[in-house]
């Protein structure tokens, strides 16, 4: 089965340890992720402007793209991209007056319709494949690594994009259990770690992130599972100043969840790109035998 | 004849156990002279609990009951009946209040808690012995009910009492009836014209066969008791042949004297003479007598000399009938707190409380609806009310919420924006207390939709600066103290009792609190009941409510009545004094200290006579009396003695 | 009818609907030969105008537009029959409650032309008599119930009191202590349950259902299920051993299914809800009972000294025959999974499962312990407004008593562990009975119960301990507290299925499944349909004081509906 | 000093523009504080969210704009899921945020952004940042 998919920049870049593990995985699950040609930007953040459309352009464009492959579903694993485009998607489809606008504005393309569907791959893996048949495929069940999946917000947030309950998501869970991993539970799963604060705010994140990071520690946990390449970078990177500053603290390896099904999957540890992580997870892995050379 | 005598330990759960040990009480009597069964048991009151008393009673033919539990204000009654189920005299039970008397008080002392116990039950053991066999007597009931005041909740309460088919006696001392809520705009939530909803209930009690009104008129005397009360009605006179007059109203124009409308507030004038208002579905003409210059050393007849019909009649006199009535109902209701009363607000006649915005606002009141300040008649653009004048304010006025003051606030401000649209209504408050149905809902659609702001902050400083009155007031929320210009300020000033109320409930011989509200028997059990047996209390008479509340406590104190007034007969407490007339001189001491004018001197025999029926059996003449005829039913001086000497005997 | 004049009542209520256009439109109506808009025409003088232009004008119908019939239909009627003419020559219509202020003049017109086709269309209205039947019919034996009950068999009517638990009391009996005079249920309610069981004129049927409501005021036929309790209650005599002796313990939903340690707070498969039931008659719970589930035991048959268990017992029914009804249902709390950002944990309690811990009579015997691990709480904090006033995820109403029961636990609380802390968040203190305020500031000053004004947004375990994450909205300061213990202030709701009564019944209910009175303002007892009534929380949230009185209230209607012999209803005919 | 509250604050063009901006009613909110409390980054703001949205109601521009309040928000939404009066402040932060930027004014000065942050900082942060905090 083809699905189109939506890689936006962060996955072509700096996170192409999520890209990658995600592409060979859905393969190994029969599904074919194909790149939408000609993808632009979506723009990141959604703009919360009542007044103005010109910052969804980019977004519906994107899902213009989709329409001119004739397929009614695109897939995001960027969660920003995801709230991004799904959020355009549902603003214009809710109100024709801003489609006809931002059509009328794009004459240079072809009118969106309003006919293409947003989806998460995290949604993907649950209403089109489903956790049995993945638990069925898996080569080398996770056990042992305590893993606490970390939502942040924009798989969340709002209500009416939210691919799981806002406040008691379990989604991600049910995934690593399939996986064979024991899940950790912990407060902070849905709690913003700064986001793009850190661009003018780096100290504010890293206050955060220690909250984060301390919550899934006292929860005992080996590692945590993310789909966000911002949150990601803030709990991942940001790690290295709080090492400096803790002497308790050895840091935490944090996964894309796309890296732990390729694992799990029993594919080639390469396709992980676990060298793009900057907390290196593979000693954890090693320590737990799931490392296979 | 041998006394058999059970005595039953209640546990209360733990509000006695966990400070007495019923077991040894139990115990300690057990071998006391007479006591032939003594135990304990977790709730006496509960169903086994009063079954074991009836089996004890049968089993052991007891032929007399100590229940040691809690106060016999509480359970004494429950347990009469218990006893009379098995044949027993009901006059055979004592009740021992270890639980008031004993657990509550000695929290920390369980050891003296448990002895004191012990005592108090032999104290109600040695009573016992010595109480006779008594039945309560049969007094007759008159099925008739008086309500005083013609209130919404006086209206409502006649109007069930009627319908149910018994006659009401309705006194009101205004010369129109109605109440306050008369004066009202409007309604929360439902925004219904208070006329609207009055007018029909007035309608109907004015025209009822069953229901007779006294306006102008005042209850003078009240005596008796439940089901034979005796009450004076003292009626003012209106001065007009009611035959004659036709309402022509060119009286009115003549007559030279103006003085302020009491049912507008002061906000309007009217003359000495004048119609009572439309609201109130009467339109009668009157003299009032305080401000009739006829009545104060002049020659004025210009209404007598105007009049086609002849209808003045300036000789008209007080009049005073007599009535008995089996039930009273008081719902004579509230008074504003007086702005006066809080210095910081400046006085000024833009700075009006919560009634007299309701006739600003009222389409039938002094500016016909348009809404006017009455300093300058102008359109007021920016208005500010004020929560808690008075209210939750123990330092200078009362410690208690009035209730009503937000929501009428806030349907205040909603007629007022949807009246001037350009208008800007401010509410400064403490907290919002929109707790009834439909409240919140209201409250919050006058901020979105009406756009009212809401300041939560009390305000510190009120002053006219030229056309504006300054409000210095504070915004918790941001922290800031904030300043309004505004053009028209509504104190809700707090809900209080009306100044003769206290005087009131002495003639009717019922307790007022510190504040002057009526107090009921048990805020839980008996919310409308009084001490006075016969006397119900319905509305704000007894505690600040709006009007949905006031109606349902006034069916509460109506379906007293209604029960009241089922029964065949009435029953009295036997258990009062009686003169030995071998021993009484006369001297009248006891008639003299009687709170419930119980006694009299027989003319002939010059022996104190005691009304059973009227006697409460407080005691009062049994202590005055020097020559120690007077006695008490049950509690004569020998069973105190007793019981002094147990009392003061040391703890076993 | 030739000659009707229609009187628009208008009021600055009415300020949405133009009445000069109304006027002009409804005078070009065939048959209207006089329409007029007057002021206040429910007052004395504006009745007096009525009765003029029925004489001047010689009118042979009348069509009044004002707001709701239920208030004036009677007034005007009145002046219109004075007038001459007969109850069916005037018609009142309501051009404002229903269309709703914001409707516009046009459908007003289509209101009052429609009125108009009724009115010129009816004849006569038949009137038929029917004898009441001096019996009254109680539904729910809470407080409201009780007290209902008790004030008609007082007057001395015959009361049929019907509970769906085995048990009257209602919620009031699990309670600890009532504010504001901390009285304990035990005391004051327990002698009105047991007056309520003995009373000559009360027949109580616990454990039982309303299966089926025909007929009308003055005659109603009731079909009442009496639910299997496999214990023949009339040879039983509540000694109550068979409880002692059976075999099986499970969660008590009478202790709101608190998991205490040492299974403190569990009930046996055969069981009474507590020491002071009424009646006190045991059931056997079905879905526990290893009679049932195993097919073994019989420990109870065997203990039983008067052979009254009767595993065989099927449902019974009867028909009873009543003049009126009172409806005192209820409610329940919203359950706390509704608010998705508070953690479930045996540590964050709802109010009525505080009650339990804190009651003398409860399952620790008034010790205050926590769920979890049975440890005294030393931090209590109390939250506000769980699901109330929250018109986005909960109900948009105020439930009008958690202000007060919160912070009675917390005092309660307080007297029980003297070095205890209580934090209560709220958002507006509503304190507005009698000795209400003076009971709030007595724990503040007294207790030092620290109020914080602000929702809580989060609450989740960590550790041993709760935190709370709120704000103090007057300091503008974020507030994190860890806590031993939560209790949270759930919404009231309806009782569970107060909806299906209510359409049993044939009564109106609100959008939230409360029971609808006829009028908010003055007739805040009756229901939408004659010779039924309502008290207590079916109606709406309220305290044991507000029911206790409306229970009184909802009686005198009753009373008073009695005291006649026979009801005269009204058909309206029309040709 | 006291500050004066009238017609002319509570119905400026500034608020008007708030409400256009956020699609949002601001006399809806009845300050409960509940977004505050679930403020991931009111730890570092001079004045609560609910603060702001009263400021707002009142009309307080100029207290707002010495806040750092709205440039610290994250747009994590957190307070607009559990907002009982279902008002989305994360959008009257971005209108307060807009009518600042669209006078052509920045929050972060990108220049000073250190090299080596930018070369780390993934494409998501920067576009993300630059978007929300600068014209």
């Amino acid at each position: 089965m083809k699905l189109s998919y939506y890689p936006g920049c962060t996955l072509k870049t700096k996170a192409k340890n999520a890209e990658d593990s995600a592409i060979a995985s859905m393969e190994v699950l029969g599904i074919e992720l194909a790149e939408i040609p000609r993808w632009n930007c979506c723009g990141t953040v959604y703009s919360f402007a009542g007044d103005e459309e010109v910052h969804q352009l980019a977004p519906i464009r994107n899902l213009i793209r989709v329409q001119e492959t004739g397929s009614h579903k695109v897939v995001a694993i960027c969660s920003f991209c995801f709230n991004t485009l799904k959020r355009a998607n549902l603003l214009v489809k809710n109100n024709p007056a801003k489609m006809y606008t931002i059509n009328t504005f794009m004459e240079e393309e072809p009118d969106y319709e309003g006919e293409v569907e947003v989806v998460h791959l995290l949604e993907v893996l649950r209403d089109d494949i489903g956790w049995e048949s993945i638990s069925e495929k898996v080569q080398l069940p996770l056990k042992g690594l305590k893993v606490a999946p970390y939502y942040g917000c924009t798989l969340l947030r709002p209500q009416d994009i939210a691919i799981d309950d806002v406040e008691r998501p379990t989604i991600m869970g049910d995934l690593l259990k399939a996986l064979g991993a024991d899940v950790i539970d912990f407060p902070y799963n849905t709690e913003c770690c700064g986001s793009y604060q850190v661009i003018s705010n780096p100290d504010y994140v890293s206050q955060r992130v220690w909250d984060i990071l301390s919550s899934a520690l006292r929860k005992k946990a080996d590692a945590i599972a993310l789909s966000c390449p911002l949150c990601d970078f803030n709990l991942d990177h940001t790690q290295k100043e709080i090492i400096q500053k803790r002497s308790d603290f050895k840091g935490i390896p944090i996964f894309y969840f796309t890296q732990l099904l390729a694992l799990a999957l029993g594919l080639d540890p390469e396709v992980c790109r676990f060298e793009l992580n900057h907390i290196d997870p593979r000693p954890l892995l090693e320590s737990k035998e799931l490392l296979r050379h | 004849m041998e006394k058999r005598i059970g005595v039953f330990v209640c546990h209360c759960g733990l509000n006695i156990a966990g400070t007495v040990d019923v077991e040894r009480v139990a115990e300690a009597v057990k071998d006391y002279p007479d006591v032939v069964y003594s135990d304990h048991y977790i709730y006496m009151c509960s169903d086994p609990g009063q079954e074991l008393v009836r089996r004890t009673i049968r089993e052991k033919n007891l032929t007399g009951v100590v229940m040691a539990n809690c106060s016999p204000l509480m359970h004494e009654k429950t347990f009469r009946r218990v006893v009379a189920k098995e044949g027993l005299n009901p006059y055979l039970l004592e009740v021992a209040n270890i639980r008031e008397d004993v657990s509550w008080p000695h929290e920390n002392e369980k050891e003296l808690a448990t002895k004191k116990a012990i005592s108090v039950v032999k104290m109600a053991i040695e009573k016992l012995k010595r109480n006779m066999e008594l039945t309560p007597m049969v007094v007759p009931l008159h099925k008739k009910a008086l309500v005083i005041g013609g209130g919404i909740a006086g209206i409502t309460a006649a109007l069930e009492i009627a319908r149910a088919g018994y006659e009401v006696l309705v006194v009101e001392k205004l010369p129109y009836v109605g109440g306050h809520a008369a004066q009202l705009a409007g309604t929360f939530p439902t925004l219904d014209r208070v006329p609207c909803l009055m007018a029909p209930m007035i309608a109907e009690m004015l025209s009822h066969p069953k229901i007779k009104v006294y306006t102008s008129a005042e209850v003078d005397e009240v005596s008796g008791y439940v089901g034979n009360f005796s009450v004076k009605i003292k009626t003012k006179p209106s001065y007009i042949d009611e035959g004659k007059c036709n309402n022509c109203g060119l009286c009115l124009d003549k007559c030279p004297v103006t003085c302020p409308s009491e049912f507008d507030r002061g906000l309007a004038e009217r003359k000495a003479i004048y119609i009572t208002p439309p609201e109130t579905m009467s339109q009668e003409v009157l003299i009032d007598s305080e401000s009739c210059l006829h009545f104060n050393g002049d020659e004025c007849h210009a209404c007598e000399e105007i009049c086609p019909t002849k209808a003045i009649d300036f000789l008209q006199q007080e009049t005073t009938v007599e009535e008995t009535v089996g039930g009273i109902v008081v719902a004579t209701g509230y008074e504003l707190w007086d702005k006066k009363n809080i210095p910081e607000y400046e006085s000024d006649p833009d700075v009006i409380d919560g009634l007299q915005f309701e006739r600003i606002l009222s389409p039938s009141g002094p500016t016909g609806g348009e809404i006017r300040r009455p300093s300058d008649g102008k359109i007021p653009k920016q208005i500010v009310f004020i929560s808690c004048c008075g209210s939750r304010d123990p330092e200078h006025g009362f410690i208690y919420c009035s209730r009503v003051c937000c929501m009428y606030i806030a349907k205040q401000a909603v007629l007022y924006s949807r009246t001037v649209p350009d208008g800007q209504a401010y509410v400064f408050y403490i907290d919002i207390r929109s707790d009834s149905k439909g409240y919140e809902e209201f409250v919050q659609s006058a901020m979105e939709e009406e756009r009212v702001l809401y300041l939560r902050g009390r305000v510190s400083k009120l002053f006219r600066d030229g056309d504006k009155i300054k409000v210095w007031g504070a915004d918790t929320l941001t922290g800031k103290s904030v300043e309004i210009s505004a053009d028209l300020v509504i104190m809700a000033t707090a809900i209080t009792p009306r100044e003769d109320a206290i005087a009131l409930a002495r003639k009717l011989n019922v307790t007022v609190d510190a504040i002057g509200f009526l107090t009921e028997a048990h805020p839980k059990l008996q919310p409308v009941e009084t001490l006075t047996t016969g006397i119900y209390i319905a509305g704000t008479v007894q505690w600040p409510r709006d009007i949905p509340d006031t109606i349902a406590s006034t069916g509460g104190a109506v379906s007293k009545v209604l029960s009241l007034f089922s029964r065949k007969e009435l029953l009295h407490e036997p258990t009062i004094a009686w003169p030995d007339e071998e021993v009484c001189s006369g001297c009248g001491i006891c008639a003299s200290v009687c709170t419930y004018n119980a006694i009299e001197i027989d003319p002939i025999k010059r022996v104190a006579k005691v009304n059973e029926a009227v006697c409460e059996g407080c005691g009062a003449c049994i202590a005055s009396c020097p020559s120690g005829a007077m006695r008490h039913k049950n509690w004569n001086a020998r069973q105190f003695m007793e019981m002094i000497d147990i009392a003061t005997g040391a703890y076993v | 009818m030739e000659r009707i004049g229609v009187f628009v009542c208008h009021c600055k209520l009415m300020a949405y609907i133009d009445n000069r256009t109304v006027v002009e439109a409804i005078s070009k109506k065939p048959g209207v030969v006089h329409a007029a808009a007057y002021k206040d025409l429910c007052i004395a003088p504006g009745l007096e105008q009525v009765k003029d232009v029925i004489k001047n004008e010689r009118l042979d119908g009348v069509l009044v537009t004002s707001c709701s019939p239920v208030l004036h239909k009677e007034v005007f009627r009145q002046a219109v029959t004075s007038a001459g003419l007969e109850d069916h020559q005037v018609q009142v219509v309501d051009i404002r409650s229903h269309n709703g202020i914001k409707e516009n003049t046009e459908r007003a017109i289509e209101v009052i032309s429609s009125a108009l086709d009724i009115l010129k269309a009816s004849l006569p209205p038949v009137h038929t008599r029917v004898p009441i039947t001096k019996k009254v019919l109680v539904i729910g034996g809470g407080i409201a119930g009780i007290r209902a009950s008790l004030d008609i068999a007082d007057g001395g009517y015959q009361v049929i009191l019907v509970e769906r638990t085995h048990s009257i009391g209602g919620h009031m009996i699990q309670y600890s202590e009532t504010f504001p005079t901390l009285d304990c249920p035990q005391c004051i309610e327990t002698p009105l349950m047991t007056d309520t069981g003995q009373h000559d004129n009360i027949t109580i049927y616990a454990y039982s259902e309303i299966e089926e409501v025909t007929g009308s005021i003055g005659k109603y036929k009731v079909r009442i299920r009496k639910k299997a309790a496999y214990v023949d209650w009339d040879k039983c005599n509540g000694c109550l051993m068979c409880t002692e002796k059976c075999p099986r313990r499970v969660l008590s939903e009478y202790e709101r299914y608190l998991d205490l340690p040492k299974r403190q707070a569990h009930r046996r498969a055969i069981w009474v809800p507590h020491a002071q039931a009424v009646p006190m008659r045991p059931i056997i719970d079905r879905e526990q009972c290893l009679h049932f589930t195993k097919g073994k035991c019989e420990v109870c048959v065997d203990t039983c000294p008067n052979k009254a268990i009767d595993f065989d017992q099927q449902d019974s029914f009867l028909e009873i025959e009543v003049g009126a009804i009172v409806v005192a249902s209820g409610f329940d709390l919203m359950p706390k999974s509704a608010i998705k950002e508070y953690d479930l944990d045996p540590d964050i309690l709802e109010g009525i499962e505080f009650e339990r811990i804190l009651c003398p009579a409860g399952p620790t015997a008034g010790k205050v312990i926590r769920p979890s691990d049975g440890r005294e709480p030393k931090t209590v904090a109390f939250i506000s407004c769980c699901g109330s006033r929250d018109p986005e995820h909960g109900v948009p109403y105020c439930s009008r008593v958690c202000c007060m029961y919160l912070v009675k636990m917390a005092l309660l609380y307080m007297h029980a562990v003297h070095d205890g802390q209580t934090f209560i968040f709220y958002i507006d203190i509503r304190t507005t009975g009698k000795g209400y305020e003076e009971f709030v500031q007595r724990a503040v000053d007294e207790d030092h119960v620290l109020y914080i004004r602000g929702k809580a947004s989060k609450i989740f375990r960590d550790g041993d301990k709760i935190v709370v994450w709120g704000s103090d909205t007057l300091t503008g300061k974020r507030i994190e507290v860890a806590v031993d213990l939560v209790v949270l202030g759930m919404a009231m709701l309806p009782s569970d299925g107060a909806k299906e009564l209510a359409d049993k019944l044939g009564i109106a209910t609100d959008e939230h499944g409360f029971m609808m009175e006829l009028h908010p303002k003055l007739r805040p007892l009756e229901s939408s349909v004659p010779g039924i009534y309502l008290a207590g929380c079916c109606q709406g949230p309220k305290d044991i004081q507000d029911s206790v009185a409306q229970g009184g209230g909802a009686a005198s209607k009753v009373l008073a509906l009695f005291a006649q012999d026979e009801v005269i209803l009204e058909e309206a005919v029309t040709s | 000093m006291r500050t004066e509250i009238s017609t002319e604050t509570l119905y400026s063009d500034f608020v008007k523009k708030v409400e256009d901006i956020s699609e949002q009613t601001l006399s809806s909110c009845y300050q409960c504080g509940k977004c505050s409390a679930g403020c991931p980054m009111s730890f570092a703001m001079d004045l609560l969210p609910n603060q702001i949205i009263r400021l707002a109601q009142l009309g307080l521009e100029d207290d707002i704009a010495k806040a750092n309040t709205i440039w610290i928000c994250a747009s994590c939404i957190t307070c607009s899921v559990r907002c009982p009066k279902g008002i989305d402040l994360a959008r009257v932060m971005e209108a307060l945020r807009l009518i600042t930027s669209r006078k052509n004014i920045d929050n972060v000065q990108i220049p000073q952004i250190p090299k080596e942050t930018i070369a780390q900082l993934p494409q998501v942060a920067m576009v993300g940042g630059f978007r929300k905090l600068t014209a």
